[in-house]
């Protein structure tokens, strides 16, 4: 295990857009976490509503008055937030359930066609159903994201652990006199977590952009700050498309979401190259 | 079989989305259809005058058991009785027929052509691997498509249309507009329609491009490859006839999802230049709380979506010999 | 006369763990009409050989030596020269028909393209021809057979097909790796009955690891050990008189030989052995051996080996 | 040790239109203690469908299965798993029968840990102990399969079957992706093995000469169906059966006709060989044949020899 991850890691520091992805996203992650000492200002306090950058708010102030670049800040917390946690959960419901149908053939069967109906219903549209009904909260959010994330997970997890259960060392771990459980925790789990960690990576860049999505929408949650809320009102307000607003109202918060999503994208692609590498046919 | 197991799972798809349609507003804490029941105390954005409200309580049929509900749901959908908008005072059917159209035209454009030019940049990236060509373009297109279609659509409004003036940056037409020709009008649609569909294919490219440039990467390592480098033949014709048919069948199964996205993107993209689309329908009924209508719509967006999935199933059969003969 | 003339051949891939020489270093003559087989284990580089003739090598691949075929250095040749000698001049049939058919196209269909390209047909005759190269290899009403997919084909099958697809252009020298390899004894009889009736006036390199089949098809054999050739011979000679301790050792395994097996196993082409590449695995071997590399000697007409218990 | 009587396994496609591929179509045969029962035939004719009946890998759809007075097929799920490490299967591809995340030190070192009663340093000691019987060297145990060749590895899985002390062994095709030299040391080794620990065996292969080399008795395969069995001299001197006589000379009985695998779904009524057989009759492709015993132990599947 030890050998794998110094092996693993020193094929990761090959990849430029790897380290790059990496980079971006240690970033974001030290500014959410040390948010409350960075911030000028308590985002929710108000002050003189749309002003222009100065030296007192580097990055102007919104309609209702409140300092921009520590709304930001204090908006990496929150998108940052849903995004792993949801699919830390997301990830886990998915690989378990994946495991079972893998290994379980009869059980898989039905289980697919339900994870594949569930993979064909549009998600985004479905959410807006669900927030316009549901009072939008943090934890409805991530609820909602889990419950449409997982089914990603359990069918990639699930093709693999079939491939997996096929290898003649699981039938010979078998006739060792080895049990089911005995099995997938120890033959088969180990060889599918690195496409889990590629999936956690992938699943949190599309809850990123889902949030950011739902919030600019105007159905995320009213009470936090979010970079999707910021352009939210920023896409309200009347005049943002024919002054200069935009420059520091609109600009930095979708640039913050860009360029997380371009992290994970870049981390995820990284990761996916060498869990999989292409076997490099080698004709001798 | 397969066959068996692909018309089941739409099945169970419709009828989940259908029952999901009926049991949502009914289960929901903080009773949705308050609106109707006429309960003051929420916070809903709705006054209804009776003779809507009558129309709704007979359609919704509340006073019914449940099971009488759900049946007469089925039988009214079965009709094209998708209900009665609130917001615009017309069956909901009508007003959703009004936007089909456009969103339609901006999802068919968008699609064929992100389709078509992210395939051909995925298979130009895997035939030169390793180049600079693909480093470029592989780091050029992951990082473009990072861009959330509507933040990229706000982009777009204030580069092109407003600082430059070259976009209309709102509508699928101009409004009041006598077109004199036919082909005026087409000229002023395709105006109206440049920016939300450059912006659409921009944020979805990214998907299809590493599909392809994958499974080309698969593809061109097999055998056969070998095989037609050996008979002699060039390597633009093996691509095509040879590697591009093979990388294909990968990525038509992955259509459900890829046309999940573009549906998420069209929403907002019709959302960002107020085109007048079943996604920005969708979320104009979410403002002013129009559930009807957002059923409808809902219910349309998915139809549209299963038969991307029939259209994907179908290209399958004909790409891949081998499931025509099982 | 000499068809294809290899000289100084050396073929390295540069890998993570190092550089593996995978050809190092072949000098072999394939002579008009002459079937030779190319006898080796897995991984003793004789795939690489076929490869580097019509020049299907990964381009990261460093390449010495010449290749001379009808009075052309093969290596020196421009990739557009280079095509329109494959599958016209030399053809190459891949092991495995399975993977090396593409699944998608018609069988017959992937025959004719290379008969269109390489020889001016227009769609419909390449088809005719396609269909009578089906008919050559003794496909069973081949005019349907053209129009079917690989998958519809049985693993015997696929072989013709293979076959018919190589001899479409009607090639000078057939290049054919382990055709017969994982097919059932009968239908592997077959395969050999087949490619001894096609190749009758072409010229052949046979690759193979299996003796047995190689003896009823080849003129000559040679024996290929670790990157080099270590002997060659006539074909009743390599039966009668194995003169290289491997050769010896080679044949003796077989089952139906005494199963007498060699010690040690194959060393890896990245970190060679000094002196003889054989000699931690030889009886024979002596001090010299492991210092100083054997020439390949010609001891009589047509047998060559390298081995210093001839000299 | 082991009996085998009628057993079938049927494989069934499609959902609406059920179709049945019977890989095996009752097969009945015994193996003594101590012996080793070659079974020889061409790829897809249900040799690798009986091996893997027999240790209920897959589940037989009928039949009956002696091991040592056990009926296997009536045993619970526990039972089962309990008997197992008494019956071990070695596959064709080596690389492919290891973890490929484990050590080869650990995989040898499983089969203990899970049977108990050992601690570490006797697990440790034992594993060195195998290691040696095997042939390999002690610095192997910290080396991972894909750093192994398909021979080394093949002695690990030796190893590894070695460690639960079983009393029979199937081997399936084991070394048919080794080359020769390799091929010959590891059998060579096996019949050792055989010897030294008193093992029986079912010896899985499509190459005569190889089962000969390494078995008592043959039982040769066609399309489901055991067409002949008998003693090794029996068979390689006087077979009976047409196809045997195809497999020990193919070279001989290549008459014009061509063979496509593809026949053998061809036929469904009468002898499975009907449409391969030189010396077919009308009743031939009616009537279906039953073994008769033409000498001590030798059966043969055909009507024509009585």
């Amino acid at each position: 295990m030890i050998e794998d991850t110094i092996a693993f890691l020193k094929g990761y520091k090959n990849s430029v857009i790897g380290l790059v992805g990496l980079g971006i996203l240690i970033f974001f992650v030290v500014v959410a976490i040390f948010a409350p000492y960075i911030a000028p200002y308590d985002p929710h306090e108000m002050y003189k509503p749309v002003r222009h950058p100065n030296s007192d708010h580097l990055l102007g102030t919104n309609h209702i008055g409140q300092d921009i670049l520590s709304e930001l800040i204090y908006g990496t917390r929150v998108s940052l937030f849903i995004a792993f946690i949801s699919s830390i959960i997301a990830s886990y419901i998915g690989t378990s359930l994946g495991l079972i149908a893998g290994y379980f053939e009869k059980f898989g069967f039905f289980f697919m066609r339900i994870v594949d109906g569930f993979l064909a219903i549009p998600r985004l549209p479905l959410i807006i159903v669900i927030a316009a009904f549901m009072r939008p909260s943090i934890w409805n959010l991530i609820f909602i994201f889990v419950f449409f994330g997982w089914p990603f997970t359990a069918r990639i997890i699930r093709s693999e652990v079939l491939s997996l259960r096929n290898r003649p060392y699981v039938d010979a771990v078998r006739m060792l006199g080895a049990g089911n459980f005995y099995i997938l925790c120890r033959h088969i789990l180990p060889n599918v977590i690195p496409l889990v960690v590629v999936q956690l990576i992938m699943e949190a860049s599309h809850v990123v952009l889902a949030e950011a999505s739902l919030s600019f929408l105007g159905l995320g949650d009213p009470t936090t700050k979010s970079w999707g809320m910021i352009l939210h009102y920023a896409f309200e307000y009347p005049t943002i498309f024919i002054s200069d607003l935009w420059k520091w109202w609109m600009l930095p918060a979708g640039l913050c979401i860009t360029f997380t999503i371009l992290s994970l994208t870049f981390i995820g692609y990284a990761l996916e190259d060498l869990v999989n590498p292409r076997l490099r046919r080698e004709i001798l | 079989m397969h066959k068996i197991t692909k018309i089941a799972t739409y099945g169970i798809i419709i009828f989940v989305i259908l029952s999901f349609n009926f049991f949502l507003p009914r289960i929901m804490p903080g009773d949705p259809f308050a609106f109707l029941t006429g309960d003051p105390s929420t916070d809903m954005p709705v006054v209804l005058d009776a003779g809507i409200k009558a129309k709704l309580l007979s359609y919704y049929g509340l006073d019914k058991p449940l099971s009488m509900q759900y049946y007469d749901y089925i039988a009214n959908i079965l009709h094209g009785d998708l209900g009665w908008s609130i917001y615009y005072n017309a069956p909901v059917w009508d007003v959703l027929r009004g936007s089909l159209k456009w969103t339609l035209l901006l999802v068919g454009t968008s699609t064929v052509i992100y389709m078509a030019s992210g395939i051909m940049l995925g298979a130009v990236s895997a035939w030169k691997k390793g180049k600079r060509v693909d480093a470029g373009l592989l780091t050029f297109i992951l990082s473009l498509s990072s861009f959330p279609s509507f933040f990229l659509g706000l982009l777009f409004i204030i580069l092109f249309g407003v600082d430059l003036g070259l976009f209309p940056i709102s509508g699928a037409r101009t409004p009041f507009m006598d077109y004199s020709t036919s082909f005026e009008e087409i000229i002023d649609i395709l105006h109206h329609l440049l920016l939300p569909a450059a912006t659409l294919v921009i944020a979805h490219i990214g998907g299809i491009y590493l599909l392809t440039r994958n499974s080309m990467l698969n593809v061109l390592g097999e055998d056969y490859i070998l095989t037609a480098r050996a008979k002699g033949l060039r390597e633009g014709y093996i691509m095509r006839r040879h590697a591009l048919k093979n990388a294909l069948l990968p990525i038509s199964t992955m259509i459900a999802l890829i046309a999940g996205f573009m549906i998420t993107g069209t929403i907002l993209v019709e959302t960002v230049f107020a085109y007048p689309g079943v996604g920005r329908l969708l979320y104009e009924a979410v403002l002013v709380r129009d559930y009807p209508l957002l059923q409808g719509a809902f219910m349309i967006i998915t139809l549209l979506i299963i038969a991307a999935n029939l259209a994907a199933d179908m290209i399958y059969v004909y790409l891949d010999p081998r499931v025509k003969h099982k | 006369m000499s068809l294809l003339t290899i000289t100084h051949l050396k073929v390295h891939f540069p890998t993570q763990d190092g550089m593996v020489k995978a050809i190092d270093t072949i000098d072999l003559e394939i002579a008009n009409s002459e079937r030779l087989g190319l006898i080796g284990e897995t991984g003793c580089g004789k795939t690489v050989l076929g490869m580097s003739i019509i020049r299907l090598l990964q381009p990261s691949t460093k390449i010495e030596g010449e290749i001379w075929y009808k009075g052309k250095d093969l290596l020196k040749l421009s990739e557009g020269e280079m095509r329109k000698i494959r599958g016209k001049e030399i053809a190459m049939i891949l092991q495995n028909p399975t993977t090396s058919l593409n699944p998608v196209l018609k069988v017959g269909d992937q025959i004719a393209e290379a008969i269109q390209l390489h020889q001016g047909l227009d769609k419909r005759a390449a088809r005719e021809k396609a269909v009578e190269m089906l008919e050559s290899v003794k496909i069973p009403s081949p005019d349907k057979r053209a129009n079917e997919y690989p998958h519809e084909f049985s693993g015997g099958m696929k072989e013709r097909a293979m076959i018919a697809m190589g001899l479409a252009c009607n090639p000078s020298l057939i290049i054919a790796d382990e055709p017969t390899k994982g097919l059932d004894v009968t239908i592997k009889m077959q395969i050999v009955k087949l490619l001894k009736e096609v190749s009758r006036r072409k010229s052949m390199l046979f690759i193979t690891h299996d003796l047995g089949v190689a003896t009823q098809i080849c003129d000559n054999i040679a024996v290929m050990y670790a990157g080099e050739l270590v002997e060659y011979a006539k074909t009743e000679d390599v039966f009668k008189n194995p003169l290289h301790p491997y050769t010896q050792g080679f044949l003796n395994s077989l089952p139906n030989m005494g199963l007498k097996p060699i010690r040690g196993m194959s060393p890896s082409l990245i970190d060679l052995p000094s002196g003889c590449r054989f000699h931690p695995r030889c009886d024979h071997a002596s001090a010299k051996c492991t210092i100083e590399h054997p020439p390949m000697v010609e001891i009589e007409k047509g047998h060559s080996v390298r081995c210093f218990l001839y000299t | 040790m082991i009996e085998v009587e009628n057993l079938k396994k049927y494989f069934s496609t499609g959902i609406l239109r059920k179709r049945h591929i019977k890989a095996v179509n009752g097969v009945s045969f015994q193996i003594e203690r101590g012996e080793t029962l070659g079974l020889v035939g061409e790829s897809g004719c249900g040799k690798t469908t009986i091996g893997r009946s027999l240790l209920r890998l897959i589940e037989p759809t009928a039949g009956k299965i002696i091991f040592d007075g056990i009926d296997l097929l009536h045993l619970k799920k526990k039972e089962l798993r309990r008997l197992r490490p008494r019956m071990q299967m070695i596959f064709q591809d080596p690389d492919a029968s290891l973890n490929p995340r484990m050590k080869i030190g650990d995989s040898i070192a499983e089969p203990l840990k899970l049977q108990g009663g050992l601690n570490k340093v006797e697990i440790k000691e034992k594993v060195s102990e195998l290691i040696e019987t095997v042939g390999l060297n002690p610095e192997h145990v910290n080396r991972y399969p894909y750093q192994l060749s398909g021979g080394q590895n093949q002695r690990v899985v030796l190893a590894r079957v070695l460690a639960v002390n079983p009393d029979f062994i199937i081997a399936d095709e084991p070394t048919s992706s080794l080359d020769v030299s390799v091929q010959a040391q590891i059998l060579n080794l096996m019949n050792h093995l055989k010897r030294e620990f008193d093992l029986t065996l079912l010896f899985i292969s499509h190459d005569l000469e190889v089962v000969r080399h390494m078995s008592d008795r043959i039982a040769v395969m066609y399309r489901g169906k055991i067409v002949e069995i008998g003693s090794v001299n029996e068979i390689f001197e006087d077979a009976k059966h047409p196809y045997t006589n195809t497999l020990i000379s193919p070279a001989s009985s290549l008459e014009d006709q061509l063979i496509f695998e593809d026949m053998k779904d061809a036929w469904d009524s009468g002898c499975v060989f009907y449409p391969r057989c030189p010396f077919n009759t009308v009743i031939c492709s009616k009537k279906e044949p039953e073994m008769v015993e033409i000498g001590k132990g030798h059966w043969v599947l055909c009507d024509r020899v009585t």
